[in-house]
């Protein structure tokens, strides 16, 4: 099978991962932690757009707000409490990890020989259960994007165990850096008295626009790329970007700590509470088509999205709009605290939090 | 056709900046590389959403023109103030006086 | 119409590729960091723009050219914004420009002040 | 196609997987560790997704049957090939690992904030995020505890 368009795919697909593999060897190769890190952003900005030459839209999405905005930041806040210094370079300490590698390496390029070839249609992978849910999932549920049904109502108890996960790891961050007695660092002494006004007109016009982003990520995911997950890492960032401009101080003020982990915990019970509708109309844990008694679904009028021929499952559009907002909320509570944990362990944050 | 030759150029861009990326020397030049790259791939993705035939999803490259923003914020504020979490410009002197 | 207007579009593709390559090379090429923050950012918005316009040429009308609006106006406004703020902050730091005389304000070192600190740009 | 351009996707991705492996073995410092350990589960993330695509294929968010698009999708497609493996006459992607690696980058960040959370407390409480040098001081701190008769 080839073809213009497959063969441009294909040559995209090369030339992304070569970059890839480059931007590994430096990260390997760099001693200095920050050069590190500003590589694998890059990194991130690369394999998503790889993701896009897949043809995973959503993936793409979530690797680029996460890989490249999320996980930047979060890394750059753990070098400053650690005071991560180039790290030190034994040469003949990394010639087992080396031998190790390049051996596993080797019988797992062995192993891939029996992988079937990139692109197979016919695959094991892409025969069975996918095409099942290409097939059904707009019959079934109605929404356009099979990622987002696929994600959120026939996997939604996967979903809510993985929502369940970041909320854990929100209160893990929160315990480790969050309570008890601050850094014994002592904060920079001396902070440069740089204008910063084009920086800060800037910001003050993108945080708005950001946060609106975020909202239409979160209420476009069942018709296009998009969903709870992309929404919330969106809205996290907005206000790290706030928090990054116009300082800690004044973000927590805006968004409280004690609010933020408020919400990372609503969003999990506004997740399980979903399911819970469902058991209590007759259905099972998360079965959006019991999410309303009849008597409500007769309510719904008919061409509420503007196409009444079509039989629309009402339980299941408005479930997984639920069950999105719940993510959303976590998600992006889960990122701010963290950031917070990160950014804040300073002197500033445990004044903001007794005034607060 | 030339929008094919125009994700060749793209990707070429890219990788001379990760090479601008890879040899520094500085640390500006590596955010230069990353924040320039990042608004390749901007252009990349949107360009790759024609080349494929789903123009539509050009929410992905807008989200990036805006992560990456933030993320070269971020960068410059650590290598410049070595922290994330005062105020930038006029404020850091309020913030000096009080905190 | 349509067949001219995919053509037109794709050269001004190219022409936003061609740009976006020419400022990479003067990424690559240039002596010190502001220079290349010249560089990048002049090619990164008008290669954009370029490359924008060319898809809103080739683009069917609606929600699609309003998208790619909100691209062109998001990298207009965060591009020059970021290289500001690297320029800035490299100057503060320390970082010194490279080519010619250049006299720092405040300062008065006569003569080309050369490259004191490309090295580790980070304010102590 | 040559076997290295068919399973070429999988010989980056164990290199990928391989680059992550050897800084987790070969750095000693913890927070250097947590980028290998990001990037290693990068390249899982790449090995479901190369499974994932198809060839000819477009992204997994459905067309309306007979819509312009997807006439256009199939276009330059075998018409036995897409009538064979197309969903109402276009050819998608497998979703489903999408769905898994969208999740796993989510919480895969969310444990890497965890990861670097105890480094940090580490590095409060010995003054350092290298090792060997933990190592060292946590061998003295057992030593002075128990004294060695």
């Amino acid at each position: 099978m080839s073809g213009p368009t497959i063969d441009a795919n294909f040559a995209l697909n090369i030339a992304l991962l070569l970059m890839l593999v480059a931007i590994a060897f430096a990260v390997v190769r760099t001693r200095s932690l920050l050069a590190a890190i500003l590589m694998m952003s890059v990194y991130s900005l690369a394999s998503a757009a790889w993701l896009m030459v897949a043809d995973a839209a959503d993936v793409a999405f979530t690797e680029a707000v996460v890989g490249a905005g999320a996980s930047t930041v979060i890394l750059l806040g753990a070098i400053l409490l650690a005071r991560g210094e180039a790290e030190r370079v034994n040469w003949k300490l990394m010639i087992a990890p080396g031998a190790l590698a390049v051996v596993v390496g080797a019988v797992l390029i062995y192993a891939a020989g029996g992988l079937p070839n990139y692109g197979d249609p016919a695959s094991p992978a892409n025969s069975h259960v996918g095409r099942a849910y290409l097939e059904q999932t707009y019959g079934d549920i109605g929404a356009p994007n099979v990622v987002t049904a696929v994600l959120a109502s026939y996997r939604g108890f996967d979903t809510l165990g993985e929502t369940v996960v970041i909320f854990a790891a929100c209160i893990g961050v929160a315990l480790m850096l969050g309570f008890g007695p601050r850094a014994t660092l002592a904060p920079p002494t001396e902070i440069p008295n740089d204008q910063h006004v084009v920086l800060r007109v800037v910001a003050k016009l993108l945080i708005p626009l950001i946060a609106l982003f975020a909202l239409y990520v979160q209420f476009h995911g069942d018709l296009g790329a998009g969903g709870g997950f992309q929404a919330g890492v969106i809205m996290a960032v907005a206000i790290i970007l706030h928090a990054l401009v116009f300082g800690l101080r004044a973000t927590m003020a805006a968004v409280p700590v004690r609010l933020a982990r408020t919400v990372a915990a609503l969003g999990v019970v506004v997740y399980a509470g979903v399911g819970v509708v469902c058991i209590i109309n007759g259905g099972g844990f998360l079965d959006y088509d019991y999410l309303f008694s009849p008597r409500i679904e007769a309510m719904i009028p008919a061409n509420l999205l503007g196409d009444p021929s079509h039989e629309h499952h009402w339980g299941q559009h408005f479930g997984i709009l639920f069950i999105e907002i719940g993510v959303l909320l976590t998600v992006s509570a889960t990122i701010v605290t963290m950031f917070y944990g990160f950014a804040g362990r300073t002197l500033e944050t445990i004044e903001a939090e007794r005034r607060g | 056709m030339l929008v094919a030759a125009g994700v060749a150029g793209l990707v070429v861009a890219m990788s001379l900046m990760i090479v601008r990326a890879m040899i520094g020397p500085s640390h500006y030049d590596r955010i230069l590389a990353a924040n320039s790259f990042g608004t390749k791939t901007v252009l990349l993705i949107a360009l790759m959403g024609f080349l494929f035939g789903r123009p539509d999803f050009l929410d992905i490259a807008l989200v990036y023109a805006l992560i990456n923003f933030v993320t070269t914020i971020a960068l410059m504020k650590f290598f410049r103030y070595r922290t994330l979490a005062r105020p930038l410009g006029a404020m850091a002197r309020e913030a000096g006086k009080d905190g | 119409m349509a067949e001219a207007l995919h053509w037109i579009g794709g050269a001004l593709i190219l022409a936003g590729a061609l740009l976006s390559i020419l400022g990479a090379v003067g990424v690559l090429r240039f002596p010190d960091v502001y220079t290349r923050i010249h560089a990048a950012s002049l090619t990164d918005t008008g290669g954009a723009t370029l490359m924008l316009l060319g898809m809103g040429l080739i683009s069917p009308l609606g929600f699609v050219m309003l998208k790619l609006l909100l691209v062109w106006g998001f990298i207009m406004l965060t591009s020059p914004a970021a290289a500001n703020a690297l320029a800035n902050a490299a100057f503060g730091a320390g970082v010194r420009p490279r080519i010619g005389t250049f006299q720092i304000m405040g300062e008065d070192k006569p003569g080309g002040s050369g490259p004191e600190r490309s090295g580790e740009g980070t304010a102590s | 196609m040559s076997w290295i351009a068919s399973h070429f996707n999988y010989v980056v991705v164990v290199i990928l997987m391989m680059a992550g492996l050897f800084i987790v073995f070969s750095s000693g410092n913890l927070i250097k560790r947590m980028i290998g350990l990001a990037m290693f589960q990068t390249s899982t993330g790449l090995f479901y997704i190369t499974l994932s695509k198809v060839s000819g294929g477009t992204a997994a968010i459905t067309l309306k049957a007979d819509s312009e698009t997807g006439r256009a999708l199939a276009a330059p497609l075998d018409p036995a090939y897409v009538e064979q493996f197309g969903v109402d006459g276009v050819v998608y992607s497998n979703p489903l690992p999408h769905v898994l690696i969208l999740t796993a980058i989510v919480v895969g960040v969310a444990t890497l904030a965890v990861g670097l959370a105890i480094a940090v407390r580490i590095r409060e409480a010995y003054g350092t995020v290298e090792a060997d040098e933990i190592n060292a001081l946590s061998r003295v701190t057992a030593e002075q505890a128990e004294p060695s008769p």
